[in-house]
């Protein structure tokens, strides 16, 4: 028996075809959408959590609504990784796969590494759903499974045994199936099932012998591993659990992030918060998220369109709020002129783009990064703005805040991209200190003596936000070309390349207040810098630390500002033989970083699959490299 | 009946000073064609605002693009010209910010019926509380005369040149078909009759729709000979009163008649020689007859001018549950961060479940 | 009077042999929840195709992005799943492109009337000849469950958690708005009602909108309970049939009578009863009863069903001057390069003026 | 007296302020725009064009549809340079003024090069005209004129004296001073008066006195050169006429030209041309000739927004027409999402950009490139597809059937970018002979056996276009990723990226069939490569002419295709020291090809103004480089 957390084992490490995980274990659960498959993966990240785990979650939904229990696109999937501090992705292999019925098999199983401990409801693979499934045999009894240490269960049996004693209906006894694989899995990782158990209660007061029901095949799947000669599976030791910066954690969302990263931009800056948006998936929880927060000083609006939803935020922030507004890529297209006319008019707005698979309608709930270009060059005439980079969830939080804060220092849009990765994985993340977080400054002390629309803060080259209602300062903004200062229309051509060059200069400022760029992870010089942005940086970050603690000289630049770029890159460039751009595109920041540093060698590292990179795609792409 | 209607009462005023048209008046100098329509609506709006007695600060004027989104340039208050056909949509991001705030919106037949004409729709429908105007000229004014929705079937124009083949769009049915609960139609010559209406509109909580007929003195020159004619318009239109029988000519001999079974109207003679009976009184709550009303045209009927259209309801921004003015704080800030499950971390690394 | 409905007569078929559901099946399995009204909604559009007996060849779906713009990929005809709310326009361009075309689109009420509310607009009033089927469903079904344009005030969704406060759009009243000479409603479940309809709408030249109650088990199940259960079906909706009383109920003791003077209807007893003669008939010519009748509604009167509004005209491409299939050629070609001023060079760079 | 055509002396030419102008004459005239200026200017364009002169011309019309009559901005005005082959632009700096009122003359002046040739009528310059120009003293009185050769006309008396026995009303009389004022020049260039008397004999054939009155005009006007001692302008010399290619000419625009190289491509493909559009300055005029040719065979379609424009088009074509959507600057930024769309489902699509300046509303008439960016990336998703720029009017016609032919034989969407100086734009144009222009092979031979909507012609890489109505190929498109060859939804990750590399194969496989990149003018090695594309064409093959001639190492190539780029010009590159890029915004192909090409060095020569180059910005640029 066990008494310990367990993990992979780190003899089998290295290189292997499994990729180079050392310390972390993967868990997978996969079942009919009908099954409770999410419920579970946030159930046992909560307790994976609560016993200290660094951890990196990802679900797994299916494309349809609902489609009919049983076929392979009905299933839904929840991949964790847990383990040290080092657990910055959900894992490019799976150790432990939780197959609840045949099309979850079907559809999981490549993701199993070989040798991968398979967990699968024998009574779930009968004729009917095998048929479901497409299979004309049961791989349960074929052999085909055996590569991998399959434990095949009557799970349902199991529970309908352990729950029909808690007074429920018998379809109510096996609907508690989840939570006997969860009782089982808690046992092999040696966590709490308490928290779990209490949440059953609180979850269904009302109906306390469900809440019975599962707690009872939550033990009974847990007594299951206990009593029985199972062995620990081969590969997994004991995790260190990580050691965790001091402080009140939670498990938070790349949505999460950026709906709490906003209440805290308008908190910070004392604006009202106003996020027009139509709905698009991934998108459409930010908008959620905050319609939630309506009754403690968030406005949401769904728009009938993207155009309007841009046009409501610009009409906000017009009015004095902080206007926003977030979508994701054929949403974003339309936004185009739109952000033109808040560039033309200077007035603060938060553009959203959690970007998906492209192009057109392309793979909506997939993960890609195609959309930097449009983000960078998508808009008629010149019209710079700042494009920003969420790395994560985390890093959601505080890019958005980052974002508000230049769209109302130097009155401009300020684009933020996420994408479907990011919005969707969730890692533990440590509250920030509310007290101590920056305020963000907005000016209102404009003296109406002398004030003029286009008249420009030196420094920062912004504009004065004047917002209707305030005396004296009645003025007219618009579309067409403006005087520099005056703000009247102009058609004069040095006045069209003044405010050409401003436009343009604001950027300059912007960059200048820019922390300068920084190798985070490996080496500070050498062969390789391995360069991201966005959700490639787990990934990224475990592949190089990973290469340099072998001794190479690699390092990892992780890019939150995509325009302005921060300073000192072509200095941290040259420190290197080759710049590697790693990006789930055809290449479009290293196209865009080569244009504006010939110097530089860049090579790319792309994939334009819907999926993310996996570390092990990375180590073997830096190592050829470096070799 | 003679039912006074409460909108055309004098709005409340802001205390301060007596305000006047010229308070309302900027330093740019009106570019539009020397005898455009909107030259005559402009000063109806100036005259309008000046004698609401909102300041100008606390006044807001949106626009699209076309010759008649040219008007925030000219009015004294905050003002801004958007893009094409965007104008409802970016009011009412400036009503949600603000909902103190006297929101205008002025578009041409193009800018709010063509492109924008989702957007228009859907701030009607919402109930936004904005006074939409829009000039009508039934062309494409700025970019040089191309037909436009509401131009007549038939209108030969740079992009018709064989005539177009579209049936136009009837405004003010559009508007109700989207769901408006007040809509009005004058011209902009008529300074008799177009202050009262904008003062309706104006007094309206709620989305108001004004189309006002407007010439394009360059492409489409007389398109409403019969409302702009003096010596036609009392022939050619018809004035609604909320209450009244439906009178109209020089004479006033003339009376307009619903027939139900068929829902169309005809002209009946009044007085002396005709039976007065027939004619049917203007009930400004009745869609169905609004319907009627909406699509009067000559030869055969005059143009129904007034308030077609009036049922008011609660406006959007009043119904959402939010108080408008209201920003999260730092103290609730922290509340939604630690919403939900949280674990701690002390210096030793053992979580705790809070 | 008992008018016999032109449109509702069998369309003329092509030569060829009986076509049936089948030939209009795909291979594709249909991906929409166990339960969806859609099943239903595809099985009547599949049923109504065969009997017309057009080639599927010649007939073409069009669609956005939703849930029930999945249609074109269960239909073994030509098909086009566009982009959301673009698909009336995309429609407008392939009869252009080939008039003889039999084309549907389909969206939802995201696609129709939000994004969309547009386009379905501008096809409505330029009476193209498209059969336009909304499947409404009053909620986005594929983005997951928000309230739509077409929720009622109040509901409890994603993004309206504490309840909408939009009122919502009345489908029927805003293609009345826009013009539409063919205006009718049914729903999913209706099997032995719904097929007239969409054979009508199929027959009717020109712009056919036709408004399909749908239920979404997932995210709005029974927001058309009065529609769908059978044994509220009666009582609760009016089946409209033109030139007859608008009667209706289990025991069809009910009628509508139409009071004009308020543009309103209320519910009359029948039979034994009742005074029969207050029953409105039904007109489908006369769009102010339209109106009324689009807006009917629970709790006190039924939901009308069928054609509310019919008044054929000309359809766009048959309006267009030029023959659909003609192309330029190069003799026309070579005269329209040479129009206007030229001149030669001869070998003496000497210009001599044509 | 003279008795030859007259030029600029070219003893005077080389670098002086004025610029390198060394045979041609520029001309314009300006006045109300009541005044016909536009008539005179196309007047002189015949004749000119009759006299055997090369030419380019270029409006300038108010901004306002019809300011009040006297006012600056109410003022219209029209360039043309005449001369031998060379001339490629309207001319930097004036010659010959021609100025009917104050306010003409204040709104001109700038233009005209010091000691140039300014005629001016002295009756329009009273008090209230000069009032309603600004002017607080008469110009033409107050010596502020003296650096110019002033010749003060009382035209208006004159006119009418001339005008007023034809049996017209005074005011009928007074209009006819533009004709007056065009026999001036005609006598000073020596240029026939016939085609123009010709003219007003037709146009006026129901008032045969208005006709009458102007042939007066303009005879008064040439006989007033004739006999009094006003000397020929000091710089005028002989200009030889130009020697072009024998054939049939007639004066085109860069919108003619996109009109008849449309209505070309339909003819040569035997496709039905479907023009889908929103009226836009400059754009509309596009639509306006095309609605014309109704009758014709050419089908247009004014759709309720650009959005709708671009769907029709794609519509259009998925029905088997030749769509074309054609827009400017906002009107693109709309079109973004619908380009995803044909892009994605691989069907033939034109869409034309006449490029304005932006950003936002900008400045709708006036001429800039900034669209570049917008084409080339403008689009959510990896989403390639071919842009080709149209050089000047002639070009335009080619571009724009280049455009058709591309589309067909690729299936793809083809962007065209033109801007408001090509458009309005005009220059002599030899007509091709229609028999010998090559056909648009359109391949409507599909097998229904083993059809399949994405199996691609393995050379070109095309699907078929199978078109409703065709039996047994009835077949569903979407903006789904759809599986390679089933055309099926796929979410497949291994069939995205292989679709994504065959969207992006396509764009090798239209430049496999490029002609080579090439010099057009100057050496083929040396110091400086000036690149160009769009309507700066005109003035920098001028400049580099002159600098060649000059003896200095410097070629001009200009690019009409920009993506994807033709072969070879790696190899040009690296037989300059440099290459400068020249273009109307702040640098966006010069940024886009340092990207592709790291190991160039690029310079940038731009210019945001809302005016185009100038041959002397060019030339002192250029000269900068070359010492
Ligand atoms: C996106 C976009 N499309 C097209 C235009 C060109 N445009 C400017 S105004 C206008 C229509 C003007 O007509 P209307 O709205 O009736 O106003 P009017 O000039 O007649 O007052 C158009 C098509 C534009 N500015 N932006
Ligand atoms: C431009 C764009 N915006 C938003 C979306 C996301 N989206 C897809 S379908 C849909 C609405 C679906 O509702 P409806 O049209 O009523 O169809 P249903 O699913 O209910 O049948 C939305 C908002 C999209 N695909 N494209
Ligand atoms: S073009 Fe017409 S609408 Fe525009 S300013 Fe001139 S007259 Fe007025
Ligand atoms: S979500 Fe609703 S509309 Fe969509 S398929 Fe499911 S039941 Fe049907
Ligand atoms: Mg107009
Ligand atoms: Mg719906």
């Amino acid at each position: 028996m066990l008494d310990q957390p367990i993990a992979l084992e780190s003899s089998d490490s290295g290189h292997s075809e499994s990729g180079p995980s050392q310390g972390p274990a993967v868990v997978r659960f996969a079942g009919d959408s009908g099954d409770g498959i999410q419920t579970l993966g946030s159930e046992f990240t909560k307790s994976s959590a609560l016993s200290g785990h660094g951890f990196m979650t990802f679900p797994d939904f299916p494309a349809e609504i609902r489609a009919p229990a049983g076929t392979t696109f009905g299933v839904s999937a929840f991949q964790i990784q847990i383990g040290g501090d080092r657990v910055k992705t959900h894992g490019d292999t799976v150790d432990v796969l939780v197959a609840l019925n045949p099309a979850a098999l079907k559809t999981n199983l490549a993701a199993l590494r070989p040798g991968g401990l398979l967990i699968a409801d024998r009574d779930a693979f009968a004729k009917r759903g095998l048929e479901k499934a497409g299979y004309a045999a049961n791989p349960l009894e074929d052999g085909s499974l055996d590569g991998y240490r399959l434990e095949a269960i009557e799970i349902s049996r199991l529970t309908r045994e352990a729950a029909l004693p808690q007074g429920v209906t018998k379809k109510e006894a096996e609907t508690a199936r989840n939570f006997w694989a969860l009782g089982l899995v808690y046992w092999m990782f040696s966590q709490d099932r308490a928290p779990t158990a209490a949440w059953l209660t609180s979850k269904f007061a009302k109906r306390p012998e469900i809440a019975a029901a599962n707690t009872a095949a939550l033990d009974a799947g847990h007594t299951y591993g206990d009593v029985t000669d199972m062995a620990p599976p081969p590969r997994l030791r004991a995790v260190t659990p990580s050691s965790p910066r001091p402080g009140t954690y939670r498990t938070l969302t790349g949505i999460d992030g950026m709906v709490l990263g906003l209440a805290a931009a308008s908190a910070l800056s004392g604006l009202r918060l106003h996020y027009c948006s139509y709905p698009i998936t991934p998108a459409s929880a930010i908008l959620h998220g905050l319609a939630k927060l309506g009754g403690e000083g968030v406005a949401t609006f769904q728009a009938e369109d993207e155009i309007a939803a841009a046009t409501a935020a610009i009409g906000a922030s017009f009015a004095g709020g902080l206007g926003v507004t977030g979508t994701s890529g054929p949403g974003m297209a339309l936004k185009a002129e739109a952000l033109g006319l808040a560039t033309a008019a200077e007035l603060p707005l938060i553009v959203i783009d959690v970007q998906r698979a492209g192009p057109s309608t392309g793979m909506p709930t997939k993960v890609e990064q195609a959309d930097l270009n449009l983000a960078l060059h998508g808009r008629h005439g010149e019209a710079p703005l700042p494009v920003f980079a969420a790395a994560g969830p985390g890093d959601s939080f505080d890019t958005v805040i980052e974002a508000a804060r230049t769209a109302v220092t130097y009155m401009t849009p300020v684009i933020v991209l996420s994408d479907a990765y990011t919005a969707n994985a969730a890692e533990p993340w440590r509250l920030p200190d509310v007290a101590t977080l920056a305020g963000i400054a907005v000016d209102r002390d404009i003296d109406a003596d002398g004030f003029h629309p286009f008249r420009r803060d030196p420094e920062s080259l912004a504009r004065p936000w004047a917002v209707p209602g305030m005396t004296g300062l009645a003025h007219r903004l618009g579309g067409i070309e403006r005087s520099s200062g005056s703000g009247h229309i102009s058609y004069d051509p040095d006045n069209h390349q003044e405010m050409t060059d401003l436009r343009a200069a604001k950027l300059d400022r912007i960059r200048a207040a820019l922390p300068p760029a920084k190798v985070s992870t490996g080496t500070d010089a050498g062969r390789v810098l391995a360069l991201g942005w966005g959700s490639t940086q787990g990934a990224l970050k475990t592949a190089v630390e990973d290469l340099a603690a072998e001794g190479h000289a690699v390092g990892h630049l992780h890019l939150r500002h995509l325009s302005p770029l921060p300073r000192g890159l072509a200095e941290i460039f040259a420190l290197y033989d080759e710049v590697v751009v790693a990006e789930l595109n055809s290449g479009q920041l290293r196209t865009h970083l080569q244009g504006l540093f010939p110097q530089v060698s860049f090579r790319g590292l792309t994939k334009v699959t819907g999926q993310p990179f996996t570390v092990a795609e990375i180590d073997a792409a830096l190592r050829e490299d470096l070799s | 009946m003679n039912v006074m209607n409460p909108d055309l009462a004098a709005p409340a005023t802001d205390a301060g000073p007596q305000l006047t048209a010229r308070d309302f008046t900027t330093d740019q100098e009106v570019r539009w064609c020397p005898g455009c329509g909107d030259y005559a609506i402009l000063k109806a709006v100036r005259g309008v605002l000046a004698e609401a007695g909102r300041r100008p600060d606390d006044v807001v004027f949106i626009s699209g693009i076309g010759c008649a989104a040219r008007f925030p340039y000219y009015l004294a208050s905050y003002g801004f010209h958007t893009i094409h056909g965007r104008a409802p949509a970016v009011a009412t991001g400036v009503k949600m910010a603000n909902p103190d705030l006297d929101v205008w919106v002025v578009g041409g037949d193009g800018d709010f019926l063509s492109i924008g004409g989702n957007h228009l729709m859907h701030a009607l429908r919402r109930n936004v509380d904005l006074n939409l105007i829009m000039p009508n000229n039934a062309v494409y004014g700025l970019t040089k005369g191309q037909y436009s929705p509401a131009s007549a079937t038939g209108m030969r124009s740079p992009s018709s040149p064989g005539g177009s083949v579209e049936a136009p769009v009837n405004a003010a049915l559009l508007a109700l078909g989207a769901g408006a609960r007040f809509i009005a139609r004058s011209a902009d010559t008529l300074q008799d009759h177009l202050p009262g209406v904008l003062k309706a509109a104006q007094a309206h909580r709620g989305a108001s729709f004004v189309e006002i007929l407007q010439n394009c003195v360059v492409f489409n020159d007389g398109a409403f000979e019969a409302v702009r004619d003096k010596g036609l318009t009392a022939d050619r239109t018809l004035r609604l009163e909320h209450g009244q029988p439906m009178i109209f000519g020089k004479d006033r001999d003339k009376g307009i008649a619903i027939d139900w079974q068929t829902g169309t109207a005809r002209v009946v003679p009044v007085g002396d020689g005709g039976p007065v009976y027939d004619v049917t009184v203007h009930d400004q709550t009745n869609l169905a007859l609004a319907t009627i009303l909406a699509r009067m045209d000559a030869p055969d009927l005059p143009l129904a001018l007034g308030v077609l259209y009036h049922a008011p309801a609660d406006d959007f921004t009043a119904q959402r549950a939010d108080a408008p003015g209201r920003v999260i704080d730092r103290a609730t800030l922290a509340g939604l961060l630690a919403a939900g499950k949280t674990w701690t971390v002390g210096e030793a690394a053992a979580g705790t479940q809070t």
